[in-house]
């Protein structure tokens, strides 16, 4: 296990693809490991303490990781534990493993994430799960737990996998989703536009496109693409 | 006479059948905005570092280790110069690995994103002129904002099939009656940010899926819904323009997608376009150059050495409010006066140089000022319509200013020296 | 600093000077390729080019690399910009799959051993922003071809009969947007676009106009052989991407039967790959090569080039706005559109061609046997990039037709489709080297009317590119692996005499020139002035700030006729 | 007071004191909040008076002004003013949300700060 504790408040903010993987090698050669500080490429020593326990493939973020990006991208197996805040991107095209933030995520949180999972014990931002601009396909396998609420554009073009929201979430739920579950507990805004697939249930109040067909206990649509997505009361 | 042809530099309409008097230091046939453009105005007098007067090469020098000192400064701005300034601007910026980004940015970039979501159906403005008999002004008031636009391009302008102001229909989609909806055939009045229903209900008529479709969306009842999709359906090459109404509100780009995605299917039965109100005279430019030199229009970084692409994190917006810049150059915009209050906050804490004709809010905020010419007054150059046609705007008259092509020449040269 | 250079004991290949791999040395000066006494007493760089291969510089003579169409597409598809290829330091940053950025294009050629490309599709009040791009350029030479088969003033000219006043025409809209030729993008059918339409046939009446698409292209083709412009009318013809099309492409082709020129083709025709589809729809498609092949090797004034798409990402992007509509719709992806006043429009759409997709595989095979079937001497290699693909897949196109084995192994990795819908299992040929660098080099250089282009001969641009490659040894049927590899990265790429790249490493930044054509000399622009300023009404800018001027170029170079 | 919808755009006497951003008549320009008819009766305005504008975000003292909208809501030209209440979340966007933001707007003797004011008080 690697614990890893920030030294200094950042000036700018910090992208380190920090990821399991970085347990295995020996604390020396993690140190040296290359974060991008601004324009500087840095040692990460140079920002953060870093200290071995033990050989478990796990990181332990201890602090306010809020202004650090990227943690955990692309990761395939293993755990990363954010005891605070963590900053965008987090869990990007992730493949595997298990990333548990105790604070907040921001934007991007398991964009693109294929498998594993990611546990978010506060609140997540924006785009959680989506596609980055101009790709065909958000999230599509594994599963995104937001114990808080969460932002706008969740599960935008979504084709597999799940995402649970236990509080509310924003505007945009599921557009162009094409597979996979969201869950929202709470409220939220607008839902469906677009849905080809998957399917939607939420607790509180809602604001569905106003392009789906009622059927028994659900909603079916989009209508304009002539989708099957399920959008259905929890 | 002194009377000079002049291509107007204030808005995205770029009217150039403009006259000037150079004696008289006047425009002729501009709108109140063009004429307030080719005026006499407050100028900034000469460069400053922290209030205290200096030569143009003392204070680029300073602008440049400034920028050379920071971690990743912001370049900001870039909409009211040319593209020979905006090409330098991103040089500089990829040179001192800092962020570009522009007043697309708080403006029509979401339109930007549905171009990447779905693309852009659109025709000039001579096309609309020409063809053009439905016209649907969506979010946007150009009798406010593009006061001349409805005149040579849109609304009253006459064409190659349109002949007369009664063949074509002007329809206004709005929150509020604007003065454009008062000078329109049809206003429809919607609720605040309901804009993406109602074009999901539109496409869904359009489609034959008009059963879907409740009795009322986003505060419009179904029947004028209906009446509005027979309109687009019958009409021979119908125009969208949306102006900031959509892109500022909520749904933002997503409501654009969906436009776009309704023009797409309108295109199925007839000819139908879709185009940006777009704000300042070269906003396209300060897209277009950035496009071509490093593959985007707007929030990129380029702390890597390479260009990157996130809205979320390098739009001015998100960077000051995240405090992710350590010093800012502000060119031909005022962020302290058109950005919110949680952004400008960071720009009071950090180093700014402020490249500007005049004095504004940021200068108020600036610890190194450079004053400019005015472009199409004092230093040509080429700007992009709303439409992205170009156009050389002129220099009619004569000043002792730097042009922003010069100060950026110059700063880019002290940058490569201090980086040596 | 600036050095005579001294290519010494190369083999050269140097079709238009009849130089088949022979060991010979090259000298250069001042930009160009001289004699040996030339060079005496200068401070001379040797280069030692032993048993590698000595070609002029490649030239592309259709490609979309700058304007609004690239850039939109660019704007459009951010997935295509997060390749890196160079990160900024000595050079720019250079970022693109197969979108590239502007220095992106530049550094990539150079890399590849070709020193020239031009810009297929100049929209002419867009004239500025596709120079503002060539200017943005680095390393190579450029021009651009604006396009006339869908503009009013054309239509009104060719409605009157009147090619006087066509040519005078022309000649004004090349100046004005200092372009270089006459391009024609599917004439008449785009003006059919606004209103909902296309043209199905060469005799179609174009909406508004009591003109047809065949009487606008003889027309033009009159006009600009009585112009005697250093390049034919270059035409995509009517009907791209139409299954059947190739008949009115074989009909387009005759239309050239009327003219001659002794430099070179009265008629060029463009990416004839989309234009070459036999059968009534996308089931019962398949090739119409052969017959073209037929049509064009029986005339001695038509060229053309491939349009070989490559498989894997595209995009599409031209004049001919209803078919991009078409396709967009075919696939559902992604769509821009332009209508351009009254000069006809432009669209773009992302696309991905797929070895196991029949129609795509398809495509593939019917660009492959236009290459092979047409005479070298009338047939370009390109992939009408982006349309096709990357111009930086060219070396695949030049192995492939030069090796039947690879081709073998290639059919077995695509659609089974093409055994049965094309002829490119069955035919043999295999190029040579030596027409192979002609496809590239001399051929684009002749067609284009560029006589100091393409070749090695004294007198030439010293654009040069060294291959690790001997002539004399390669066996280019079987060792394509090396042919493709070699063809990638030149070992060095000279343009006008300075050493760009070696070994796919940029070592120097050079800005290439502008070519434009003035024929303004050769008519009477006073005869059209009336007519110009009367339809001016119908554009939304003034006529005096239509246009771009010398001025405002970086580096233009006039051609006067 | 009143709970009303802000929104924010550009005006003609915005757009024509842009350049002039330090002066009165830029100020003039971008210091006003228009209410509907029955809002302005409803709060009880005069010609000349203030009105104080409260969001999450945060508050803004203004001249009133009767326009030609909706009742609920208010419209503040593009600027400093509204700057102050408009919500600067862009929810991934980069475009903050200058339109269509709930707040309320109530009647004040406050005085509307000037530019530079306004600035400072940031």
């Amino acid at each position: 296990m690697i614990i890893i504790k920030p030294k200094t408040e950042f000036v700018v903010t910090v992208e380190a693809e920090l990821t399991p993987d970085l347990a295995e090698k020996d604390v020396e050669e993690i140190k040296k490991f290359k974060v991008y500080y601004g324009k500087d490429v840095v040692e990460l020593e140079e920002l953060f303490e870093v200290t071995k326990e033990g050989d478990d493939k796990k990181l332990v973020l201890d602090g306010d990781f809020s202004r650090v990006k990227w943690i955990g991208c692309r990761m395939s197996d293993g755990e990363i534990v954010v005891k605070g805040n963590v900053g965008a991107n987090c869990g990007a095209y992730m493949a595997g493993g298990k990333i548990v933030i105790e604070g907040d995520a921001d934007d991007w949180l398991g964009a693109e994430m294929k498998d594993g999972e990611i546990v978010v014990k506060g609140n997540a931002a924006n785009l959680v799960g989506c596609a980055y601009y101009g790709e065909a396909t958000g999230m599509s396998g594994g599963k995104i737990t937001i114990e808080g609420n969460a932002g706008n554009y969740i599960g935008e073009k979504m084709a597999g996998g799940e995402i649970e929201i236990k509080g509310n979430a924003g505007d945009f739920i599921g557009t162009e989703m094409k597979g996979g579950a969201i869950t929202i507990h709470g409220n939220c805004g607008f839902v469906g536009g677009d849905m080809k697939a998957g399917e939607i249930k939420i607790g509180g109040d809602f604001e569905l496109v106003p392009t789906f067909v009622k059927q028994e206990d659900a909603w079916v649509g989009d209508v304009n693409v002539k989708g099957e997505g399920v959008v259905r009361r929890l | 006479m002194a009377e000079e042809n002049i291509i107007c530099t204030f808005c995205g309409s770029v009217c150039d059948d403009g006259l000037f008097d150079t004696e008289k230091f006047k425009s002729k046939r501009l709108c109140k905005l063009g004429s307030s453009k080719f005026s006499k105005k407050e100028r900034i007098k000469a460069p400053m570092i922290d209030g205290k007067e200096v030569s143009y090469e003392e204070a680029i020098e300073k602008a440049a280790e400034i920028l050379v000192n920071a971690k990743k400064p912001l370049l900001y701005g870039w909409a009211s110069t040319v593209n020979e300034a905006i090409r330098l601007g991103v040089i500089l910026t990829e040179k001192v690995r800092g962020v570009y980004d522009q007043c697309a940015s708080v403006c029509h970039a979401p339109g930007t994103l549905a171009v990447i979501e779905e693309g852009l159906p659109g025709g000039s403005l001579g096309a609309i002129k020409n063809r053009a008999d439905v016209v649907v002004f969506w979010g946007s008031n150009p009798m406010e904002a593009h006061p001349r636009h409805g005149m040579r391009y849109s609304i009253s302008a006459k064409g190659l099939l349109i002949k007369d102001r009664k063949q074509r229909k002007v329809i206004v989609v709005d929150v509020r009656p604007t003065k454009t909806a008062k000078v329109a055939d049809e206003f429809i009045q919607i609720k605040p940010g309901y804009d993406y229903l109602i074009i999901s209900a539109l496409r869904a008529i359009i489609s034959g899926n008009a059963d879907a479709v409740p009795d009322e969306v986003g505060g419009v009842s179904k029947e004028k819904l209906v009446e509005l999709a027979e309109t687009m359906k019958n009409a021979k090459y119908g125009a969208i323009l949306y102006g900031l109404g959509v892109t500022q509100s909520r749904g933002r780009d997503r409501n654009i997608e969906n436009a776009v995605k309704l023009i797409q299917l309108l295109n199925r039965h007839t000819r139908w376009i879709i185009w940006p109100m777009r704000g300042h005279y070269n906003v396209v430019g300060a897209g277009e150059v950035p496009t071509w030199e490093v593959g985007y229009q707007y929030a990129i970084d380029f702390s890597r050495g390479y260009p990157r692409f996130s809205p979320a994190e390098f739009s001015a917006v998100e960077v000051l409010k995240r405090k992710d810049c350590d010093a800012a150059l502000v060119i031909a915009s005022d962020p302290a006066a058109h950005f919110p209050k949680a952004a400008v906050k960071h720009l009071k804490n950090i180093p700014v140089i402020q490249i500007d004709p005049f004095p504004n809010m940021t200068t108020l905020v600036a610890n190194v000022v450079i004053p400019s010419a005015v472009a199409g007054l004092e230093a040509e150059g080429t700007a992009y319509r709303m439409d992205g046609i170009p156009l050389r705007v002129k220099k009619v008259v004569e000043t002792n200013y730097w042009s922003d092509e010069q100060i950026l020449e110059k700063l880019l040269e002290k940058v490569e020296e201090l980086k040596r | 600093m600036h050095h005579a250079l001294h290519i010494k004991n190369g083999i050269v290949i140097d079709p238009k000077n009849g130089v088949k791999a022979e060991k010979m040395d090259i000298f250069v000066k001042d930009g160009k390729i001289v004699e040996e006494s030339e060079v005496k007493g200068e401070d001379v760089k040797v280069i030692d080019a032993s048993n590698k291969l000595v070609v002029a510089g490649g030239v592309d003579m259709h490609a979309h690399i700058a304007g609004s169409k690239i850039n939109t597409g660019r704007t459009m598809r951010p997935e295509e910009m997060r390749v890196v290829r160079n990160i900024a330091n000595k050079f720019r940053a250079a970022v693109g799959r197969v979108l590239l950025t502007s220095p992106a294009i530049g550094y990539e050629y150079a890399k590849m051993g070709y020193t020239s490309s031009f810009e297929a599709a100049q929209p002419p009040i867009g004239a500025m922003h596709s120079h503002e791009e060539l200017d943005a350029i680095p390393m190579i030479d450029k021009a651009a071809l604006p396009v006339f088969g869908n503009w009013h003033f054309v239509f009104k000219y060719v409605e009157a009969k009147d090619i006087e006043k066509l040519k005078t025409f022309i000649a004004w809209a090349l100046e004005r947007t200092k372009g270089f030729g006459v391009k024609v993008v599917n004439p008449g059918g785009v003006e059919a676009w606004m209103y909902g339409g296309n043209v199905t046939s060469l005799d179609d009446q174009v909406p508004g106009f009591n003109v047809t698409p065949r009487e606008i292209i003889t027309s033009l083709i009159k006009a600009v052989e009585e112009l005697k412009l250093n390049h034919s009318v270059h035409i995509h013809c009517n009907r791209l991407g139409v299954p059947g099309n190739y008949e009115t492409t074989i009909e387009t082709i005759k239309l050239a039967g009327g003219f001659s020129n002794d430099a070179r083709q009265v008629l060029h025709v463009t990416h004839v790959q989309f234009n070459a589809y036999a059968g009534d729809s996308w089931r019962t498609v398949s090739s119409g090569a052969e017959e073209i092949a037929k049509t064009v090797n029986s005339m001695d004034n038509v060229t053309i080039d491939m349009g070989q798409p490559i498989f894997g990402h595209a995009t599409a992007m031209t004049g001919d706005a209803p078919f991009q509509f078409t396709l967009h719709k075919l696939t559902g992806a992604r769509w821009s559109n332009k209508d351009s006043e009254v000069e006809g429009g432009a669209g773009i759409v992302p696309l991905v061609y797929l070895p196991k997709n029949p129609v795509h595989a398809l495509q593939w095979a019917i660009g492959l046997e236009l290459g092979l079937l047409i005479d070298s001497d009338k047939v370009v290699l390109t992939t009408d990039y982006p349309n096709g693909g990357p111009f930086t897949e060219y070396p695949y196109v030049m192995a492939m037709l030069m090796s039947k084995k690879m081709r073998e192994g290639e059919l077995e990795k695509v659609s089974p489709f093409v055994q049965k819908a094309t002829n490119l299992p069955a035919i043999d040929t295999e190029k040579t080297l030596e027409e192979i660098i002609h496809m590239t080099r001399s051929l684009p250089a002749r067609i284009l009317g560029l006589p100091q282009k393409g070749h090695l001969g004294v007198g030439a641009d010293a654009d040069i590119a060294i291959y690790d490659l001997n002539p004399l040894e390669i066996d280019t049927s079987n060792d394509f692996e090396k042919v493709y590899k070699t063809f990638k990265t030149a070992e060095y790429t000279i343009k006008s005499g300075r050493i760009l790249a070696k070994n796919g490493e940029l070592v120097d930044e050079y800005w290439g020139k502008t070519y434009w054509v003035d024929a303004t000399g050769r008519v009477d622009m006073e005869a059209i002035k009336p007519d110009i300023e009367d339809y001016f009404k119908y554009y939304s800018v003034e006529l005096q700030n239509y246009g771009v001027e010398e001025g405002w170029l970086k580096k233009p170079e006039r051609i006067v006729i | 007071m009143l709970e009303v919808e802000v929104i924010s755009g550009r005006t003609l006497n915005q757009g024509a004191t842009v350049e002039e951003k330090l002066t009165e008549e830029y100020f003039n320009a971008v210091n006003y909040a228009e209410l509907s008819e029955d809002d302005w009766n409803a709060l009880g305005l005069q010609e000349g008076d203030r009105v104080k504008v409260k969001t999450e975000f945060g508050e803004v003292v203004v001249f009133a002004k009767k326009g030609d909208m909706p009742k609920g809501m208010i419209f503040i030209p593009m600027g400093p003013y509204a700057n102050m209440v408009i919500d600067p979340a862009t929810d991934g966007t980069g475009m903050p949300q200058f339109k269509g933001v709930k707040g309320t707007v109530e009647k004040t003797d406050e005085k509307v700060l000037s530019v530079k004011e306004l600035l400072e008080a940031i």
